[in-house]
């Protein structure tokens, strides 16, 4: 089957979990005892002709049809609501800090995925060694670290105690460079950026690692690695071949991978002070501001929805059996 | 062209070590074939790794040597094994579902393997086209993945790739098992044609005894990773010597004659971890003696370039004329 | 004299190849079957993959259900669905001794189990007749097999404890779907002979189904030889074997290897495998037939006699007849 | 195989033995109750004090003391990992069995959910339900439970499409078996392995959120889980100073979870022989 009949499909299907997501969301924030107008107000000691008045002006008096798809479709052209908390348009407070969000993660999702092919590879191939036995055991480990722990360790150790690393934050207020490198641009950012980063990659690198391992040991066995090194193909290139089936299920699992992302991203935001839609999401929870916490979740959501879409395309790419 | 003097295989398996062949002695002469029959577990396929030197890593060579053109594999750096193989041996598997990279197309694979060896990409799709004709192949198809092929086509298309270097040894492994009667004779007549025309010599491994009538000159019995009887094709097969032969081919229905009953052969073979005493046969074997369970006997070569493990092969004339009735595999099984 | 089976102009369509938007292509696997069988008699149905002998046998045990034509058994037509009496009366064997036998199960339950299912007998009258259903598939003593697991049994022996689950029910059909094509050569025989056996002892009727011309003489009575969804030779099974008339079967058998090394091969034409799909309404393997003529390409041939209880579906039958 | 692969199973064992049996005898083995304040002679809180003879593993911000705290909290983690696991076992395996057995239009629509729940973020979907419905133990498991479900329903499945064509299910339909019974007696048996081996991982993982739900501040505040613990570790600033406050919770909650790993790789390696 063409290629693009294949991604065609995998659209088509995106698309409707994107909707089965909006309604989920719709039932999830309606979960909220009372309505808006009293959540608002915080007590509801609203005269009722006012509350009446407001129902009207939001459309709560309206069939719950109409009002999900209004709200579907507020939420798809970017209209995400004004602030309780912060009396401003939902979207003006969350797309910074979305950015943000991206500068840390992004780094983290990378880092850990080549690591863990690169030594997961390496791994299964010497497998049956002492080396590769002890590796394996010691590759649980951090994978069974709470990432919030980890950044809580780093901080104290390499931010309270050696004072090599801010302790927190994305930019440091008042900041003099002393040396020429320090008044790079980037700079500043990047130093925030280690503890989380590597936080962050110490406890994600584990399962690719982990799947790469096995499914390499498992792709060794078959018969067409047995042809290629009847073929004479070097050790190097039956590696290649090797790495490039195996990497298959790491693919997979990028995509599930990416969700984990969102939740260790939120963790890791609150111990490092990131701003970035992670930490406003708990915030906005805790200080129930619906409209925010909602964008911020529906943003993640939609994030990891289209994500899933090009991991599917890729593998749709990459293994030309999956495209029938 | 390819010999193997007393090889025998043992297995590192979880329960304990499995000798898998043991003491086989075979010699595949330049542009000859050589048909290894025997069923399931017999040590077929073992002995096919070894003659490319390709055992996995939990078997070893114990004892003996695989000799390709007089050199010792065993003795061969990797490096040098690795430009001999595909280069002067080629090999044909069982599956070529399993055998092809599944995510690559065929011209991926035929360049690849060329790349291996220092031929360029251009070089290898002109080789590849050629020999796709040659297979009966539209070479159109080298540009489709191993999945979009039908069974027959596959087999094919690991032929054309086997012949990429023009090697003088093919060794194939039950390359017909699996396929449709009309598309195996296809490929048996490949094969034929490549045997008598391009003069490759061919060490054919089948479970089926038709097949390896139809296509080597020569054959080996193997039963419990021995050989229980070899020699030229038409001997051995009008004038057994071995009883597992005489039961086998017994047990092989002909088509031209439906009126002939088969028999099966009682019992099932032993298993390799723990071997019989004497002969691995004599617990099935419907004329074996009290020596039959306690010796072990040796492969005797006989006058016309036969030989066979059998103590009573000095009988075997006697022993023909009872196993021609099925009344005798009947009672034992 | 009442048939066991008889299956009228049996038919299945499935859709292969769902498009994104509308329909499909629709892939006629079996494509208007006939044939009766008598109560202990042997139907062979031979032909290579994709030729619909599979889906015949699937039909007759009503995992897949027709898309037109009537399958009755002992008389009684199979109706929309197959009810709890028609699964009484028709059993199987499947190709894979291994894949057939709940790997979790001891014997004794495998075999128990359908009588189990349709609440036959107490739990001691439903053990002795699994026993005996043992010893009927030469499993001796049976009792002795009761407990085993399938693992410690070899192909052979599994394929008889699959034969005993398929006759514990007394069925009136039993189909077996290429029993010893995954068995050892050396006990092939065996399992043969056992089907033959209890067949022919019996009420019960059976299909065979299988790709190996070679080994039918050995079971069946008759023998059918199947092409695209239809059966274009049907009749006794020496006769068939020994003159085989249309084009297709004389294929087939020329290319079965002979254990002689004596015989030169009969050479296959060499229109067989260079042929290209067949036309609308005229003969689905006129592309490939040697003795093809015009004719062949608009008229769509049916069975017709072509000796005592041979027929084939070749309008140059007359012609070409050896 | 080596003998160092199993001593890391049987480590792992020994390890969760202990866990159970400190958390039943918890109320015994703890010197203090964990949610009481402690104060010194001169009746002044004992905040932030580092371990000693009277606290083994010092005192918190709150004058409480960390080793009772730390013995409670296994409690929390054996009700969260259990309780999870048994209902994410039940619902992931259900929806796999049928989801594979029936096909169809029953299987499209369970993966469509199935997608739904790969698709929601779990960590914030916690949050926003454990907040919605007000924080509570069995609210942080009901949160946990609603998504997990994923990975088992996807992998069950697989495994029962490719049962549901082996000739003993067949079988068991020509011999007229209810869709109950093929189900239940014949495939269910057959995926249970890979469902074990999933319960096993499965409690790693909610522990792991539950400390994480914890940490964020939404777990129970009337129960004392180790995630709790770090939570306020890190809101009362201690974390620079009182390592004694923030290494052990973390520590147990991390040799918890490499035991579960470590039992459930040893199990995997029984049932999958190839990974060997």
């Amino acid at each position: 089957m063409a290629f693009w009949l294949y991604a065609a499909r995998r659209a088509a299907h995106t698309a409707v979990t994107l909707v089965l997501l909006l309604v989920f969301m719709y039932v999830l924030f309606r979960l909220v005892p009372g309505d808006p107008t009293t959540i608002m107000l915080g007590t509801g000691e609203l005269p009722f002709e006012a509350q009446q008045r407001l129902r009207e002006l939001w459309g709560l008096d309206r069939p719950q049809w109409q009002q999900f798809v209004t709200y579907a479709g507020n939420l798809l052209t970017g209209d995400l609501g004004m602030s309780f908390y912060f009396r401003r348009p939902v979207i003006e407070i969350v797309w910074p800090m979305l950015l943000n969000t991206l500068v840390l993660m992004t780094p983290v999702v990378v880092i850990s995925i080549v690591l863990g092919v690169v030594i997961g590879t390496w791994l299964g191939w010497r497998r049956g060694e002492r080396i590769e036995e002890i590796g394996a055991i010691l590759a649980l480990i951090p994978r069974a670290l709470p990432v919030f722990w980890i950044g809580i360790v780093l901080l104290a150790l390499f931010a309270y105690e050696l004072r090599w690393f801010p302790i927190g934050g994305m930019r440091q207020a008042f900041f003099f460079p002393e040396t020429w490198y320090q008044e790079l641009p980037f700079f500043d950012v990047a130093r925030h950026l280690v503890l989380p980063v590597a936080a962050g990659v110490l406890t994600s690198m584990a399962d690719p690692l982990m799947i790469q391992r096995t499914a390499l040991i498992e792709v060794k066995h078959e018969d067409f690695m047995t042809h290629a090194r009847a073929r004479g193909l070097t050790e190097r290139a039956q590696r290649r071949l090797a790495r490039r089936t195996a990497f298959l299920p790491v693919l997979t699992y990028s995509a599930i991978m990416v969700g984990f992302a969102f939740g260790g991203q939120v963790l890791l935001e609150v111990v490092f002070n990131w701003p970035g839609i992670g930490r406003l999401m708990v915030n906005s929870v805790s200080q129930r501001d619906y409209p925010v916490a909602q964008a911020t979740f529906f943003l993640m959501a939609a994030a990891v929805v289209t994500l899933n879409l090009l991991v599917d395309l890729a593998y749709g790419w990459l293994d030309p059996r999956i495209r029938q | 062209m390819l010999a193997l003097d007393d090889v025998s295989i043992i297995y590192a398996a979880r329960s304990g070590p499995v000798q898998a062949v043991s003491g086989v002695t075979l010699h595949l002469p330049v542009g000859g074939s050589l048909g290894l029959v025997g069923e399931s577990g017999c040590g077929k396929s073992t002995l096919a790794l070894a003659a490319l030197s390709l055992l996995p890593p939990e078997a070893r060579l114990s004892s003996g040597a695989v000799r390709l053109e007089g050199q010792d594999l065993a003795t061969l750096p990797e490096a040098k094994l690795r430009r001999l193989r595909w280069t002067r041996m080629a090999y044909v598997p069982q599956s070529a579902q399993n055998a092809l990279v599944p995510v690559h197309s065929l011209r991926r694979q035929f360049r690849d393997t060329a790349a291996a060896h220092g031929m360029r990409s251009a070089a290898a799709d002109e080789r590849a086209a050629a020999l796709f004709q040659r297979v009966e192949l539209d070479p159109a198809i080298l540009d489709r993945f191993p999945h979009e092929l039908s069974g027959g086509m596959r087999q094919r298309a690991m032929i054309a790739l086997a012949l990429l270097f023009g090697p003088s040894l093919l060794v194939a492994d039950e390359p017909t098992t699996g396929l449709d009667v009309i598309v195996q004779r296809q490929v048996i007549d490949l094969l034929r044609d490549l045997r008598t025309e391009d003069g490759l010599a061919l060490l054919f491994i089948s479970h089926d005894i038709g097949v390896v009538a139809e296509l080597c000159s020569h054959v080996a019995v193997l039963y419990a990773g021995k050989v229980m009887e070899s020699g030229a094709t038409d001997r051995v097969f009008s004038l057994p010597n071995h009883p597992y032969t005489m039961g086998l081919q017994r047990a092989f229905p002909d088509i031209r004659h439906p009126e002939r009953s088969i028999v099966s052969i009682a019992g099932h073979p032993p298993r390799l971890s723990a071997p019989p005493q004497g002969c691995p046969f004599a617990p099935r074997c419907p004329f074996a003696q009290p020596l039959c369970h306690n010796t072990v006997p040796s492969l005797v070569a006989g006058p016309d370039g036969r030989a066979v493990a059998c103590h009573f092969a000095a009988d075997a004339e006697a022993l023909r004329d009872r196993a021609r009735d099925p009344a005798l595999w009947d009672a034992a099984a | 004299m009442s048939m066991a089976v008889s299956v009228t102009d049996a038919r299945k369509t499935f859709v292969a190849s769902r498009r994104l938007f509308g329909g499909g292509t629709t892939v006629h696997a079996v494509d208007g079957v006939s044939f009766t069988i008598a109560p202990g008699r042997v139907l062979g149905i031979a032909g290579e993959s994709g030729s619909g002998k599979s889906t015949i046998a699937n039909l007759l045990v009503g995992l897949e259900l027709p898309t037109g034509g009537e399958i009755a058994v002992g008389g009684r037509p199979l109706g929309r669905k197959p009810d709890a009496d028609f699964r009484r009366s028709v059993q199987m064997v499947f190709q894979d001794p291994f894949g057939s036998i709940n790997p979790r199960f001891t014997v004794g339950d495998t075999v128990g189990e359908p009588l189990l299912i349709h609440r036959l007998g107490s739990p001691a009258e439903r053990h002795a007749r699994a026993v005996a259903a043992l010893d009927e598939a030469e499993l001796r003593p049976g009792e002795a097999f009761m407990d085993r697991y399938p693992h410690e049994l070899s192909g052979g022996q599994r394929q008889r404890v699959a034969i005993a689950r398929a006759i514990v029910l007394r069925p009136r059909l039993l189909v077996a779907d290429e029993p010893v094509s995954m068995l050892d050569v050396s006990v092939r025989a065996g399992i043969l002979r056992l089907l033959n056996r209890l067949v022919h002892e019996s009420e019960m009727a059976m299909v065979f189904i299988t790709h190996d011309l070679s080994i039918v003489a050995s079971v069946c009575d008759e023998l059918a030889v199947m092409y695209r969804g239809r059966f274009v030779e049907h009749g006794p099974v020496r006769d068939v074997l020994q003159r085989p008339v249309h084009p297709y079967t004389r294929a087939l058998i020329a290319a079965v290897p002979v254990p002689d090394p004596t015989v030169a091969p009969t050479p296959l034409p060499a229109k067989l495998m260079s042929g290209g799909a067949p036309v609308a309404g005229g003969c689905r393997f006129a592309p490939r037939c040697s003795a093809a003529v015009a004719e062949c390409e608009t008229i769509d041939p049916v069975l017709e006699p072509a000796g005592p209880a041979h027929s084939v579906a070749c309008i140059r039958h007359k012609e070409i007849a050896p | 195989m080596s003998p160092f692969a199993s001593w890391s199973g049987g480590f792992g064992a020994i390890f969760l033995s202990l866990v159970v049996l400190i958390a039943v005898l918890a109320p015994w083995l703890s010197p203090y109750d964990p949610l009481v304040n402690n104060f010194d002679a001169a009746g002044q809180l004992r905040r932030l004090a580092p371990p000693s003879a009277a606290h083994l593993l010092g005192t918190t911000y709150y004058g409480l003391d960390v080793l009772s705290q730390l013995i409670h909290g296994t409690r929390i983690v054996l009700i969260v990992g259990i309780t999870c696991a048994v209902l994410i076992a039940l619902i992931g395996t259900n929806i796999g069995l049928i989801a594979g057995y029936y096909g169809g239009r029953v299987d499209t629509v369970l993966m469509r959910a199935t997608d739904l729940a790969f698709g929601v973020p779990f960590i914030p979907f916690a949050v926003v339900l454990v907040a919605l419905l007000g924080p509570s133990l069995w609210n942080t498991i009901i949160a946990i439970s609603f998504l997990m479900w994923r990975s088992t329903a996807r992998v069950i499945r697989s495994q029962v499409l490719s049962l549901r064509e082996r000739g003993f299910v067949k079988a068991a339909r020509i011999a007229g078996a209810s869709d109950m019974r093929i189900l239940y007696v014949h495939i269910f048996p057959n995926v249970l392995p890979m469902a074990l081996l999933y319960v096993s991982f499965d409690i790693a993982w909610a522990v792991l959120a539950e400390a994480s739900i914890s940490f964020l501040g939404f777990g129970d505040p009337h129960q004392t889980s180790w995630g709790q613990m770090l939570y306020l570790a890190y809101v009362s600033g201690s974390i620079r100073q009182a390592w004694w406050w923030t290494v052990p919770p973390g520590a147990a909650l991390s040799l918890f979870v490499i035991a579960v790993f470590l039992v459930g790789r040893e199990y995997e390696r029984l049932a999958n022989p190839r990974l060997r």
